[in-house]
């Protein structure tokens, strides 16, 4: 299975230095491996239809039980066959949409990328693998919803959405470590084994927060769902595969991956019954005040997939039934309704419905596909949609006697919404007169109007036989999802009940509502009117807030001026050193270790307090440097009081050559510090700033001083510096042999700031030069 | 032990300078002598890395004098890797400075000043002698001061000041440390004072000691609140040199982290708090800094230090596996954030401005070294399986079985603000029409193939090691596994220098 | 700055100077003294002589930039540090020569690495300056 | 004695600091020499003083016989001095330059706005 998954990695890969075979019609060719990986999983149909589940496991990264385990399971081959399936119509189907674009060979990169990664995150048995592939999705979402990139809008689309199944990402990530850390594995088949502990852990409703964060926002679930209608930007047979038939539908397949681990408890099911309840009526709603073609299908898309989550969410047997054969009846004919549109729109140059009738005139094969599609929405008997939306209605009406009706109201009203959709996209271009500017429209080849037609058709065939689907598909798909063992069926005809009576409740309502509900630009005005009131809005404006909060904290905290930032640096030295002298309590001082004080030291001492003094109080420049020039010979002094002869001698001619170089840049520069610099309260401040600094230094020093030193190295050097380093001076010794290599890289120090200075002085550069 | 070996990859860069340096005038021989001494320095750390791999830790007593007496250089596994990674960076950065920096700059010393930083760099993370360590960190501290202002440029030189003003600092608090330690200890090796230390009898001493180094070492990695020398100056120098910066001069500071505060003083419970605070909020400064700039480097340069946030609060947390995952990241880190500097100056070089709002249309003209970069990019932000991933997921699982949620929150934060500048960035330079109102410089096309090829190689080059270290991920966990084992038990390193 | 006292001390005190800075140097191994103290001390004596002649002057005297030295007293110290390893020692290991010689003592690669020490100090000190103060005046 | 060096060493830091945090950028060089010398002589107090007594042995002795100052810090301290005057010079020379370039040493003129960047 490995192999399986790479493979589209590696076409994707062999495209960067072959792509340019592939910007012509031969690019259909590339559909034979999305054909050539569906005939593979429909070889699998038997075998796992019997129940069977195969694993395989190859080690990748074991000390964090991470590797490349897979499983291929009845809800891993639904998903597997949808995604090679509607792959190979979307791959033949954008050979010809896409005919002739520079970039078709990058286009066909990300979607085998894309395919890749979809099928590593249904074929994963190992949540973490499964979520380095679910980010794969997003990465190759973005890039495809970007691919028409000199869009200004189509760049901000792809941003918004990365954002959203970014951050969705992110969270998921933390929910999935902390449930490898609560059972201690990542492994799906143990997973499955340690769910008690899992929800009785205190942890569980974060985990569960975490993890619906990243099923929610990959499935467009309120309030996450506004980056789908932006995705819509990306070229149709993209919106098609992706976010309508295959990627969105990543989030519903992590919550039906997690049902038998996380599902079943109150938090679970009540979190997603809302949010899918919330979200399939905000959107059904929405659905209807569209008048962009894709926008009516996206709104569609994202009811969908609250019903999906919904369905879940209840979580009994024939909601989860009804979830599975949804899936596919929706990939079906909403694959088969974008690509439609998509003729639409590559025939005629507009999506607005107001502007679109009569097209069945000149797009006939075109027509026949969008009313196969459009009535199996509606769940017409015989249609796939039908058995979806029967078991649907099944689910709910045996939730349990007091929820029963509620959510069999909710579930007809989503539903009504969606027929309406339905035949706003699939049947009303098609039908009244033909505008006169859409006469000259072409058919186009059957490379395009054939895999919508072929969905369509599929929609109906599997809707009159759905025995095949129920046994090797469904039924296999439900068992990994339920504990308990179930038997059932998918047949078209249940007789004359409740759900028959809601079926056709629902069709004749959609109807009803499509004939009245005339799309109009006004109505997506009246809409417009309530947008500072939606999430997308919401979104918007904390994000602005929250990048002018950034811009207010970097420019604040990185102001330009050094001596607050030293400043900064300075005080939060004090703080730690502070609390750590007051944690060490008071200081005591042995007087009697300490050595007596002489006159002349005395002195030497209060010249280097006044030079100090003058340094730091006088304004005239040369003042201060003198300053510092005599106290470093007062240090000079006191190293000779203190048996330093080697360091007296460093510091009188350091001292010196730096008094001098002062001097001759001090040269040209302006002999006073004129620089305002008197505000009273700035300089208490540093001054005190500065004071508890020395203050700090000084109890330290005191500390440390009553610690009993240890010389048994310098008493090393003192032993050998003559009979093994042949030496007397001993401080010298050290400088160039027991640690000469310091002294080795000290005058490369040194080398290099004469080179520095050498070069800062001779070197300038003009603007204009480059780097 | 006799072992020159550890000290070959510290000479071979003293002596391509040294030879460079009398050679002032030819800056193609020194280009050559440049590339071929890094090179051989790759070689060099190729081989020590694998013979500490296979064995164990080797030292050598320079001067021939028995640790703790003389200055003794250890390779241990961290160090190994330290050097190795410097000198992959040192060698992409050497061929790119070939046609990246200017001729002018090549004539005042730009290579040999280049070999003595990246000597200082391995040098440092050799030694295992704290004064010996101020010796490299001041030959790092001021060959990054020249190269900061190679060139005079006003940016620069306003750049130059404030790192120098803040980096002096950082000596001054780590010269201030050493002398407090020798003061306590009597002894300036490290393993002698990784002995010493737990002895004393008044360890409120040794706790104000380390923060001495504790923000010393801060200032030079960049952390909040001690950060502001680098977005100060990063943005200033030839992108070459802001490659070396900004892959290895921070993690520099973090690796003298990481070593006193393993081997010499293990962090106590107030200690902790302050590095995960540290983190924390370093990581947020990072991200809120990165979000709202539009120059490439400035961005860059602000997610340097949000990304060296995730590596402090990996020492916060101080278990083995927050150790492993923040080794790993600066392993990650220091590939990466070399490459982009490197990819930024390919860009300014492809069109004359770092200004994202001025940029676009590369992926339109170059869609293969796009590709390239994108590699690149979405390695940084840690794409699984790319190598950014396998460390985050180390942090965060150390993060949130330890409870410290707001580091935990903070490294998604980061990560998503990581991301989300970075898709914005592809979107800005690469994908955007090229705007029309500027005129568009392409130095680029201009280039003969060969000088193409040298832009262009190095980032395949840092690009291959980050892919390798992602897809080979086990690899790399082993070595810092066994890295993070060795900060943890240090028991070996103090046998291994003083036989003991 | 050029008094005319200045330029006939200095004209005595520069051979004086650069002597003492050789025996600070040679005997640094056993008194106070040694490569950085004799290099600061002959690099002084050049200054003084700059300050007293122009800085021009002191150049056309000395014949070579002091930028040349440093890389020659780098190799020189670098060469005294590796010398070891050609025999099988570590780095920067004492090698001597047993004969003592007169005047200076034993002499070993210690000697040598000072020396290198000493060339280094002046090259520095002087291209520092002497690069300021032609570039100020 | 020694508490009169504790009381220098605090004087010296806190004008070093006090120095670095004012505008102007000689000021900003003078406290980075003051802190240098704070921290020199922090060094040369903890490593223990010893008066009179040098450590170089006398000409016709081969060990100390005596007790003598602790050799090590005055050698690290010699590295240091050493060192920071390579920083100095070079800083001052920057000193220069930035003079030269903006006729003031201003530290807070310091800041080319990021539209400027090229």
């Amino acid at each position: 299975m490995l192999l399986i998954i790479l493979l589209g990695l590696i076409t994707s890969c062999l495209l960067v230095p072959l792509g340019k075979y592939f910007r012509s019609g031969r690019s259909v060719f590339l559909s034979l491996l999305p054909a050539g990986l569906f005939a593979y999983f429909a070889s699998h149909l038997s075998h796992i239809g019997a129940g069977n589940i195969i694993y395989e496991s190859n080690k990748w990264v074991p000390s964090l039980g991470i590797n490349l385990d897979f499983r291929l399971d009845g809800l891993s081959l639904l998903f597997s066959l949808l995604i090679t399936g509607i792959g190979t119509l979307i791959f033949i189907y954008a050979s010809s949409y896409l005919k002739g674009h520079q970039y078709l060979d990058r286009f066909y990169g990300y979607l085998c990328l894309f395919m890749s990664a979809m099928l590593g995150v249904v074929l994963s048995d190992n949540i973490l693998l499964l979520f380095t592939f679910w980010e794969l999705t997003s990465i190759s979402s973005f890039f495809l919803i970007g691919f028409n990139n000199d869009s200004t809008v189509s760049r901000k689309s792809a941003l918004t959405a990365l954002g959203v199944t970014g951050l969705g990402g992110f969270f998921l990530l933390a929910g999935m470590i902390m449930i490898g850390e609560i059972a201690g594995t990542y492994t799906i088949r143990e997973l499955v084994t340690s769910t008690a502990i899992i929800r009785e852990h205190q942890l569980y409703p974060v985990v569960l927060g975490l993890v619906f964060m990243g099923a929610f926002t990959k499935s467009a679930q309120f309030p996450f769902h506004f980056w789908l209608p932006g995705a819509m930007k990306a070229p149709t047979p993209v919106s098609a595969y992706l976010h309508s038939a295959t990627m969105v539908k990543a989030g519903i397949f992590l919550l039906a991956r997690f049902t038998p681990i996380l599902g079943g408890t109150p938090e679970w099911s009540y979190t997603l019954m809302i949010v899918g309840g919330i979200t399939m009526l905000y959107a059904g709603v929405h659905s209807l005040f569209r008048t962009d073609l894709k926008g009516v299908l996206a709104y569609s898309t994202i009811a969908v997939l609250g019903v999906l989550t919904f369905l879940i969410g209840l979580g009994t047997k024939e909601a989860l039934i009804a979830a599975s054969t949804f899936i596919i009846a929706h990939a079906l004919y909403k694959a088969s309704l974008f690509l439609v549109t998509g003729i639409i729109d590559h025939q005629t140059g507009t999506r607005e419905l107001t502007q679109l009738s009569g097209l069945r005139k000149v797009l006939f094969p075109v027509f026949i596909a969008g009313t196969l599609a459009a009535l199996s929405s509606a769940g017409l008997p015989l249609s796939f949609g039908f058995i979806g939306k029967d078991l649907i209605y099944e689910a709910t009406l045996a939730a349990g006697p007091q929820l029963a009706v509620l959510l069999t109201i909710v579930a007809v009203s989503a539903n009504i919404g969606l027929v309406a959709a339905g035949f706003m996209a699939g049947i009303k271009p098609f039908i009244g007169n033909l505008p006169a500017q859409l006469e000259k429209v072409k058919m186009p080849s059957a490379a395009i109007w054939l895999p919508p037609l072929v969905l369509g058709i599929l929609g109906f065939v599997l809707g009159s036989l759905p025995g095949i689907v129920g046994d090797y598909i469904i039924s296999p798909t439900v068992q990994v999802l339920s504990v308990e063992a179930v038997e059932f069926k998918l047949k078209i005809w249940h007789g004359f009940n409740t759900v028959l009576l809601l079926s056709a409740t629902t069709i004749i309502a959609g109807t009803i509502v499509y004939f009245f509900n005339k799309p109009a630009i006004s109505k997506t005005v009246f809409l417009e009117r309530f947008n500072r009131y939606t999430p997308h809005y919401f979104f918007e404006m904390s994000w602005g807030a929250f990048k002018r909060f950034s811009s207010w904290y970097t420019d604040f905290m990185h102001n330009g001026y050094l001596r607050s930032y030293l400043i900064r640096i300075i005080v939060f030295a004090e703080i730690l050193l502070v609390y750590e002298l007051i944690r060490g309590g008071p200081i005591h001082i042995d007087y009697s270790k300490l050595i007596p004080i002489s006159i002349h030291e005395g002195v030497n001492v209060l010249i280097l307090l006044g030079a100090l003094y003058l340094t730091v109080t006088t304004t005239s420049r040369l003042t201060a440097v003198v300053g510092t020039s005599i106290i470093g010979y007062a240090i000079c002094l006191m190293f000779v009081f203190y048996s330093a002869p080697d360091l007296a001698i460093t510091q009188f001619t350091i001292d010196t050559l730096t008094v001098v170089l002062f001097v001759f840049v001090l040269f040209n520069l302006p002999s006073f510090l004129v620089i305002p610099n008197s505000n009273k309260s700035i300089i208490v401040r540093d001054g005190l700033v500065a004071g508890s600094f020395g203050i700090i230094l000084s109890l330290t020093a005191i500390k440390v001083l009553q610690v009993p030193t240890e010389k048994g190295i310098s008493e090393f050097y003192g032993e050998f510096a003559y009979s093994l380093a042949r030496g007397k001076n001993v401080v010298n010794i050290v400088l160039v042999d027991f640690r000469g290599f310091d002294t080795m890289f000290e005058i490369v120090v040194l080398s290099i700031s004469a080179l520095g200075v050498y070069s800062l002085i001779k070197l300038k550069l003009k603007t204009s030069e480059k780097e | 032990m006799i072992d020159n070996q550890i000290i070959a990859t510290v000479l071979v860069h003293l002596f391509t300078a040294l030879i460079q340096l009398v050679l002032p005038r030819k800056t193609v021989e020194q280009m050559i002598l440049s590339i071929a001494g890094c090179l051989i320095g790759f070689l060099l750390s190729v081989n020590l890395f694998i013979k500490i791999l296979d064995g164990g830790i080797l030292t050598m007593n320079a001067a021939n004098w028995e640790a703790p007496f003389g200055i003794v250089f250890v390779a241990d596994l961290f160090s190994v890797t330290m050097v190795l990674l410097t000198s992959v960076a040192a060698l992409a950065v050497s061929i790119f400075s070939a046609v990246g920096v200017g001729r002018a700059r090549m004539l005042y010393g730009y290579f040999p000043i280049f070999h003595f930083l990246i000597m200082g760099l391995n040098g440092a993370f050799l030694t295992g002698d704290i004064f010996n360590l101020y010796v490299w960190f001041e030959v790092v501290i001021i060959s990054s001061f020249v190269l900061l202002t190679l060139g005079g440029r006003k940016a620069q030189l306003e750049g130059a000041v404030k790192y120098m003003a803040m980096n002096i600092l950082a000596s001054t608090f780590f010269l201030t440390g050493i002398g407090i330690l020798y003061g306590i200890t009597g002894t300036l090796n490290m393993a002698d004072l990784a002995l010493k230390i737990p002895l004393i009898e008044d360890q409120n001493i040794v706790n104000l000691t380390a923060i001495f180094f504790l923000i010393g070492f801060g200032i030079k990695s960049a952390v909040f609140p001690l950060y502001f020398w680098l977005p100060s100056s990063y943005h200033t120098p030839p992108s070459a040199v802001a490659a070396v910066f900004g892959g290895l001069l921070t993690k520099l500071g973090l690796y003298a982290l990481f070593r006193f505060f393993t081997l010499l003083f293990v962090p106590n419970e107030f200690l902790k708090i302050v590095f995960l605070t540290i983190g924390v909020t370093t990581i947020l400064t990072g991200a809120f800094g990165a979000l709202i700039k539009t120059n490439i480097r400035r961005m860059l340069s602000y997610l340097i230090v949000c990304h060296i946030g995730f590596v402090i609060g990996g020492l916060g947390l101080y278990n083995k596996m927050a150790l492993v995952g923040a080794v790993f990241y600066m392993i990650h880190d220091i590939m990466v954030k070399t490459n982009l500097f490197l990819i930024a100056g390919l860009i300014r070089q492809l069109r004359g401005t770092m200004n994202m709002g001025k940029l676009g249309g590369i992926y339109a003209e170059y869609p293969k070294i796009s590709l390239l970069i994108a590699v690149v990019l979405f390695s940084l932000v840690g794409i699984p399986p790319l190598s950014g991933f396998w460390p985050k997921l180390f942090l965060l699982e150390s993060a949130l079985f330890n409870h410290s949620y707001f580091y935990a929150a903070s490294i998604i934060l980061g990560s998503f603000i990581t991301l989300f500048v970075i898709a914005k960035l592809w979107s800005e330079v690469f994908w955007k029409d090229a705007s029309l109102d500027e005129m568009v410089v392409d130095n680029f096309k201009a280039l003969k193939p060969g000088r193409k090829t040298l832009m262009v190689l190095p980032i395949a080059i840092l690009a291959c090691a980050s892919l390798f270290i992602g897809l080979n991920a086990e690899f790399i966990i082993q070595v810092t596994d066994r890295i993070a084992n060795e900060m943890i038990d240090t028991t070996p390193y103090t046998r291994a220098v003083l036989g003991k | 700055m050029k008094s005319v006292i200045l330029q006939s001390a200095s004209r005595y005190l520069l051979p004086i100077l650069l002597l003492f800075s050789v025996f600070l140097l040679l005997r640094g191994h056993y008194y106070p003294g040694g490569g950085f103290v004799g290099g600061l001390v002959a690099a002084i004596a050049f200054v003084l002589h700059s300050l007293a002649f122009g800085t021009a002057e002191t150049m056309k005297m000395l014949q070579f930039t002091p930028l040349s030295i440093i890389p020659v007293g780098l190799i020189i110290a670098a060469i005294s540090m590796l010398l070891p390893v050609f025999f099988g020692l570590p780095v920067m290991t004492g090698l001597w020569i047993e004969q003592p010689i007169p005047v200076v003592g034993l002499v070993g690669s210690a000697l040598f690495f000072d020396i290198g020490v000493y060339l280094v100090v002046i090259g520095v000190v002087l291209t520092i300056l002497f690069t300021i103060s032609l570039e100020t005046h | 004695m020694e508490l009169l060096l504790v009381v220098l060493i605090g004087a010296l830091y806190a004008s070093g600091v006090y120095l670095i945090l004012r505008r102007s950028m000689v000021r900003l060089l003078l406290g980075i020499i003051l802190l240098g010398n704070g921290t020199n002589i922090l060094i040369f107090l903890l490593g223990t003083i010893t008066k009179g007594k040098p450590p170089v042995m006398a000409a016709d002795m081969s060990v100390f016989t005596d007790i003598y100052a602790d050799p090590i810090p005055q050698a690290l301290i010699l590295t240091a001095i050493v060192i920071s005057f390579g920083l100095t010079s070079f800083a001052i020379v920057l000193l220069k330059r930035v003079y030269a370039l903006l006729g003031t040493d201003d530290l807070d003129t310091l800041n080319t706005p990021q539209e400027e960047d090229v």
